[in-house]
């Protein structure tokens, strides 16, 4: 156990990789060179397909066992339980920086770890986003050809996706809750662990998917469409359902750690809004999830067992794959939406000074969001001709989420109104979110109303639209979290006088750029075309030229994270004057958090009281406490 | 970069640990039971829309439910072998339990080799391109795997719960334990009567073959 | 919330003027007016970016983006002018915290509620909008109702291919057709199909748009009332060249209707009733 | 001062290396440009839209995909059928087009009987080894050739398809490949434009439609059509 890190993991990878695939190999092709000559075509396709899976399953195997994911339950079958030393050892204690590359469970390590992970997820989705807008820029453009461009609109969606469902509860979910609530780690330290490294294992077969033939279809991967796509395909449904087993893992250690183990004394009205926030979206990946990976499952079953649940000749149905797909696919964008926003509701009492306009309020429509948004998958098939009769229903149902929202949105600049609004980044990324988030709501307005939808679905306006909630709102928020929660993470200040300047540059090029696609989706382009009718040239051009911009402002905001992490002013361990407990325990945090376990007696918003003495510790702050 | 190294490990009671665990083990098994559903559902779905009248094509026969019920009566017997043992751990009657947990392992297996029997013995032509012939034949083999993988899973949980039993590692107050272990025998049991209900009294497709909405 | 009373608003001074009265409303009225109005000045812009219509459903169709784009005017204009006014009034900018902290009011529940009636009002409106439409809007709930002393609809069987549309008009003999001709104000019946994957059938101008599913038969229907070329698109993924799957939609004069299908080889002679009635 | 060169310094180079690594993954991931092969104009002819030069193209068809240009989805594959010499076309607009197909390929039934048909060319005909034909019996497609497009107001509507009558594959002839059907037809360009055309009968990977594979790879069968 010792022994296991990151090294060992590819190496037991690559061994697990290169077997499965003989293995593979030997067990389904030798039988059918022995029977006849020459195999039946649909035969050798069931039977590449087969390989590619049995291969990249002893990827992610080996890479386990690599790492010492399965130590824990083997050590458990056989009865030999950790030891406090080597669970310690696990906890990452004394290991300097190598704990970042071992199975280690400090919750504050996952965090780390999955915060990196996110950034360089979205560092690829955003390279993939400039290739497609140049390919875009003009009308006739051979710059990628079709199917290279149809399989990086699949990988930069699936990317996309994939970063931005763990961009807050990765790398704040873990590594600020805990402490948020008093703990001491989570409430299962190893599932922790591998929840991260599940997806560490997967993003290489997943980065893999363009160069083992693609996958272009989209990441919605409909079938039967995904059925004629090359084994890159393979590549996506096996990411798809590691992923969720990952997600699964990950929401039930997050909600039992905010159900269960919030200190003493923190009622459910004294804990802070983020952590409902969290709890909502890992709680709802949690049901939703498994249906995506089931049909990520039958679609593999299909392509390598010779099943036929999506083929028509078969009895099957590329309606069951849709149902099953927006059964996960609508909740996904909440997944991914409401943490963020709970993070700017935390963030905002406190570059206000006042208490969160509403508490009640907030809850009260997260959870509304969260129940409605299983009852809504169906507006995304309005116009598939599956059950037309529903689409009242749904239409309602859908169109009633935007009374929660709003909601959230009262919330918002209730707490702006009449506060000390201290300007600075994270603030500024209320406004943006308040601008871009108020766009994104109205348009999906419009989208979920048949009318609309009638002519607008499939086309730019819907990727203009969920652009404007997830990286308008979703990202923004986050871009603010991060900067919010940074001196705590890592110890150090973010430099905002630059920082500013990425995150405007990228909020301008972002509305430029989505502007430009909402005109060319009003005038009917399609979505996800690689080449286009002259009419639409102008809108595609701006298109493409906020998207460049975009990208600068992006860079400069990396350079800035990385600048600020490794040689920023350090920072001491309230610098925003916060009151929620993750700000009061000392910067770098200790091991365990909380040598004593602090006891609530108010909510963390009692900004503007005379005697601030909100969030009692046992523990007295330490002020300036430094490396 | 810790502060201290001076850290001691915090153990809380069992009783929070239990009710923590027990918690999470009732969120996965939530997690499971939307897969299962899918499962469900997709059966259902298929059968109501009888594609090209594919559901079951012509000339096919239905599995004689037999085996399916016989799986699941070796899973229900488990599953009462299993709770009833662990009741009378928390009774303290640590070696009632373990000899229960060997014989819901045992259980586990047998039901597992029947499962796997079952899969072998589907009379479902494969083409010569090596196709399941109408989505009857998929969803039946896809249910039954993944009934096996359940019980797979089963076997590993019971085998660990025997061989701690055996180690001495369970008494009254980490009775939650193999509590645990049975929620999950209960839910494993559940979807095997659901599907078995299903797949016995929901066979010939309501719908007619035909081409339409 | 639980150990500190609901403050309402505890202003130390002296009690506050009515909230209308306020010189902060007063302001943040003025912008929201301001923002309204340029908002309102607008709206023709989605109906003008969607180009001309060719059928009533497509009136319709930009009808209600004017609406919504109205209606969303005001409510996007309240959001921004207390966010500007706020962020403009309200203003603290330094390197360290503020020394004084902001008034300690929680919530103001008549606001709260007003504004969750008020969403709710918008949402009914929108969706009694959506629901009265859908008559119209065929694709989504059923066939359109036909209008009274109209012709007997035409059925065209459309069927997706991968990357082509091919249409055929069974009454006429089977005709088969890359480009799709259809009579002036006459109801047309899509069969829409699909040989290979999920397409989607869409006629841009005519506001039709329906998935074309293989194993599936969708039905949508349209009365075109422009002639002219227009656009049908695939507005669904469907493989290498979805960006090419495009062709016309060609709506004539039912003579010149009648003429290409007899040019075409239509075997069964269109009845001369339904021609007197189409010519009128 | 110099602090804040330093920092400049290292912000430009973090953008650079950030467009640097856009840059990179494009030029891995770009299309190479194609072989184009351009019609061949042979004087000019008569028709009934006037006085029109007469472009040539011949294009051969082959089961598997050893011949021809192919894209950077890794060259020839055995298993994947092909057109050649190349698949990128290029015509003189307003002109009539001949094109010649040499069908090496066997075949099967056809998906939709549509694509059996001619469509779009002159007269609406077609040759089959010098034999005028309109349609073919849906089970013995080879393959065929079809052209769309993407319509806008200044791009003319055009569309052909011709079906290819299956090789019979008994017959081998010199090159290893069966003895060729040769299919020939001619139709007018417009106005410039780029056009694209593909194979509609479903001879690729996939357990259903088989579009997959080469019918989904440009370069095999599929390709640009440069009206210019």
């Amino acid at each position: 156990m010792r022994r296991l890190n990151i090294i060992t993991a590819i190496v037991f990878g690559l061994i697990g990789t290169i077997a499965a695939h003989y293995l593979a190999t030997i067990i389904f092709v030798m039988p059918v060179l022995e029977g006849d000559a020459e195999a039946p075509s649909g035969l050798v396709w069931l039977l590449e397909n087969r390989i590619a899976f049995t291969t990249m399953f002893g990827w992610v195997v080996g890479f386990m066992i690599g790492i010492g994911a399965f130590s824990g339950p083997v050590r458990w079958v056989l009865g030999k339980d950790l030891t406090d030393e080597e669970a310690l050892f696990l906890a990452g204690k004394d290991q300097g920086i190598g704990r970042y590359f071992r199975f280690t469970t400090d919750h504050k390590v996952v965090g780390i770890q999955y915060l990196v992970i996110t950034m360089v997820l979205l560092g690829v989705g955003g390279t993939l986003a400039m290739l497609i807008r140049t390919n875009l820029m003009t009308p006739d453009s051979a710059f990628l050809g079709p199917t290279t461009y149809n399989t990086l609109v699949g990988m930069h969606g699936i990317i996309m996706i994939v970063a931005t469902i763990i961009m807050i509860t990765g790398p704040f979910g873990n590594f600020i809750l805990p402490i948020m609530i008093g703990a001491r780690d989570m409430a299962f330290p190893r599932l922790n662990a591998l929840s991260f490294w599940l997806i560490a294992s997967v993003v290489p077969v997943l980065l893999s998917v363009p160069f083992i033939g693609g996958m272009p279809t989209g990441w919605t991967a409909y079938n039967p469409l995904a059925d004629q796509a090359p084994i890159g395909m393979d590549g996506f449904a096996f990411t798809i359902i590691v992923f969720a087993i990952s997600s699964a893992v990950a929401g039930a250690n997050i909600t039992t750690t905010a159900v269960k183990m919030r200190t003493r004394g923190m009622t459910w009205t004294r804990t802070p809004i983020f952590v409902f926030g969290v709890v909502a979206s890992v709680g709802l990946a949690i049901p939703a999830f498994p249906t995506f990976m089931a049909a990520q499952v039958l679609s593999g079953l299909d392509r390598g067992v010779g099943t036929t649940f999506y083929d028509a000749s078969g009895g099957g149905s590329g309606w069951l794959y849709a149902n099953l797909f927006w059964l996960m696919g609508h909740p996904e964008v909440y997944v991914i939406l409401i943490p963020a926003l709970a993070a700017l509701l935390e963030l905002t009492p406190v570059f206000t000074r006042r208490p969160l306009f509403s508490f009640k309020a907030a809850v009260v429509a997260i959870s509304g969001i969260v129940g409605l948004s299983i009852l809504v998958w169906a507006h995304h098939m309005y116009i598939s001709g599956w059950a037309p009769k529903l689409g009242g229903p749904f239409m309602l149902t859908t169109e009633i989420i935007s009374i929660p929202t709003g909601l959230l949105f009262l919330v918002f600049i209730g707490t702006m109104w009449r506060g000390r609004i201290w300007t600075r980044l994270p603030m500024m990324a209320v406004y943006a979110m308040l601008w871009n988030f108020v766009i994104g709501g109205i348009t999906g307005v419009y989208l979920s109303d048949i009318p609309a939808d009638e002519a607008m679905h499939g086309s730019m306006f819907v990727t203009a639209h969920f652009h404007y909630t997830l990286m308008g709102a979703a990202l923004t928020g986050t871009m603010g979290a991060l900067v919010y929660w940074f001196p705590k993470m890592t110890g150090r200040m973010f430099d905002e006088r630059l920082g500013k300047w990425g995150f405007w540059i990228a909020q301008v090029g972002f509305n430029v750029t989505f502007l430009g696609m909402f005109m060319v989706g009003f005038a009917g382009q399609p979505r996800r075309v690689f080449n286009y009718s002259e009419v639409f040239a102008t809108g595609n051009f701006i298109s493409t030229m906020g998207a460049y911009t975009i990208g600068i402002g992006m860079l400069i905001f990396m350079y800035v994270v990385i600048s600020s992490w490794s040689r920023g002013a350090i920072a001491s361990s309230n610098p925003w004057k916060a009151k929620t407990l993750e700000w009061q325990v000392p910067t770098p945090v200790p091991l365990e958090n909380f040598d004593v376990l602090p006891i609530i007696t108010s909510d963390p918003y009692g900004y503007g009281r005379p005697s601030p003495d909100l969030a009692a510790t046992d523990q007295a702050p330490k002020e300036g406490a430094s490396l | 970069m810790t502060m201290t190294t001076e850290v001691h490990l915090h153990h809380d009671d069992p009783d929070t640990v239990g009710s923590r665990e027990r918690f999470g083990v009732a969120l996965l098994i939530v997690a499971d039971i939307a897969f299962v559903f899918s499962l469900v559902f997709t059966y259902t779905y298929l059968r109501f829309l009888n594609t090209d009248g594919a559901w079951m094509p012509e000339g096919m026969v239905a599995a004689a439910p037999g085996e399916t019920w016989l799986v699941t009566g070796a899973m229900i017997l488990g599953l009462v072998v299993f709770a009833l043992g662990a009741r009378d751990l928390k009774a303290g009657k640590q070696p009632k339990f373990r000899r229960a947990a060997w014989i819901a392992l045992v259980l586990s297996i047998i039901a597992l080799v029947l499962q796997i029997q079952q899969m072998r013995n589907f009379n479902f032509s494969l083409g010569e391109k090596g196709y399941f012939a109408g989505t009857y034949s998929s969803s039946m083999m896809t249910l039954a795997g993944a009934n096996a993988f359940h019980l797979t899973l089963t076997a590993i949980i019971t085998l660990g719960m025997a061989n701690r039993a055996r180690l001495g590692k369970y008494n009254e107050p980490t009775s939650w334990q193999p509590r645990l272990a049975t929620y999950w025998w209960l839910w494993v049991t559940i979807s095997a009567v659901v599907v078995g209900l299903m797949t016995t009294f929901l066979v010939a497709s309501p719908s007619l073959p035909s081409m339409g909405t | 919330m639980t150990d500190t009373a609901v403050h309402q608003t505890e202003d130390p001074p002296a009690p506050e003027p009515p909230g209308w009265k306020r010189p902060e409303v007063r302001s943040i009225a003025l912008i929201w007016l301001v923002l309204t109005i340029v908002g309102e000045c607008l709206v023709w812009i989605p109906s003008w970016l969607m180009g001309p219509s060719a059928s009533t459903q497509m009136d319709d169709i930009k009808q209600t983006m004017t609406l919504f784009t109205a209606m969303s005017a005001p409510v996007a204009a309240v959001i921004w002018a207390i966010m500007i006014y706020s962020v403009a009034r309200w203003r603290y900018t330094g390197d360290e915290p503020p020394e004084d902290d902001a008034p300690d009011f929680r919530t103001n529940s008549p606001v709260v509620l007003l504004w969750s009636i008020l969403s709710g009002v918008l949402t009914l409106v929108v969706f009694i909008w959506g629901m009265l439409k859908i008559a119209a809007i065929p694709a989504a709930g059923g066939l359109a109702a036909l209008p009274a002393g109209a012709m007997p609809p035409m059925v065209v069987e459309v069927t997706g291919n991968q990357w082509v549309w091919n249409f055929t008009y069974p009454e006429l003999g089977n005709i088969q057709s890359d480009v799709l001709y259809l009579p002036l104000d006459r109801t047309t019946l899509f069969d829409v199909t699909s040989a290979d994957v999920i397409h989607s059938f869409w006629i841009v101008e005519m506001g039709v748009k329906v998935d074309a599913t293989p194993g599936q038969l969708t039905k949508t229907d349209v009365v075109p009332h422009s002639i002219g070329s227009f656009d049908v698109r695939c507005a669904e993924l469907c493989g290498l060249l979805h960006a090419a799957m495009e062709t016309q939609a060609k709506v004539v004069t039912q003579e010149e209707f009648d003429a290409w299908a007899q040019d075409k080889g239509a075997e069964v002679p269109i009845e001369p009733a339904a021609q007197e009635e189409g010519g009128a | 001062m110099r602090r804040f060169m330093i920092r400049a310094f290292f912000l430009v180079v973090t953008i650079a290396i950030g467009v640097g690594f856009v840059v990179g993954a494009g030029v891995l991931l770009a299309q190479p440009a194609p072989a184009v092969q351009v019609a061949e104009v042979r004087g000019t002819v008569q028709t009934p839209q006037g006085e029109l030069p007469h472009a040539f193209l011949k294009l051969e068809s082959y089961p598997d995909s050893m011949q021809g240009f192919h894209g950077p989805d890794g060259g020839a594959h055995p298993d994947w059928v092909t057109f050649g010499p190349q698949t990128a076309l290029q015509v003189p607009a307003h002109s009539l087009v001949t094109i010649t197909v040499l069908q090496h390929d066997g075949g099967e039934v056809i998906t939709n009987d549509y694509f059996a048909k001619v469509h779009g060319t002159v007269d609406g005909v077609a040759q089959l080894n010098g034999e005028p034909f309109t349609q073919i019996p849906p089970d013995t497609v080879g393959h065929t050739w079809t052209l769309h497009g993407i319509p806008s107001p200044d791009q003319d509507q055009v569309f052909v398809s011709v079906p290819l009558q299956a090789a019979n594959e008994e017959v081998v002839g010199e090159n290893g490949y069966p003895v060729p059907n040769e299919v020939t037809f001619s139709f007018y360009t417009g106005d410039p434009g780029l056009y694209y055309w593909n194979c509609e009968f479903p001879c690729g990977d996939g357990t259903y439609a088989n579009f997959g594979g080469a019918m989904s790879a440009e370069g095999y069968m599929a390709g640009t059509f440069t009206v210019l």
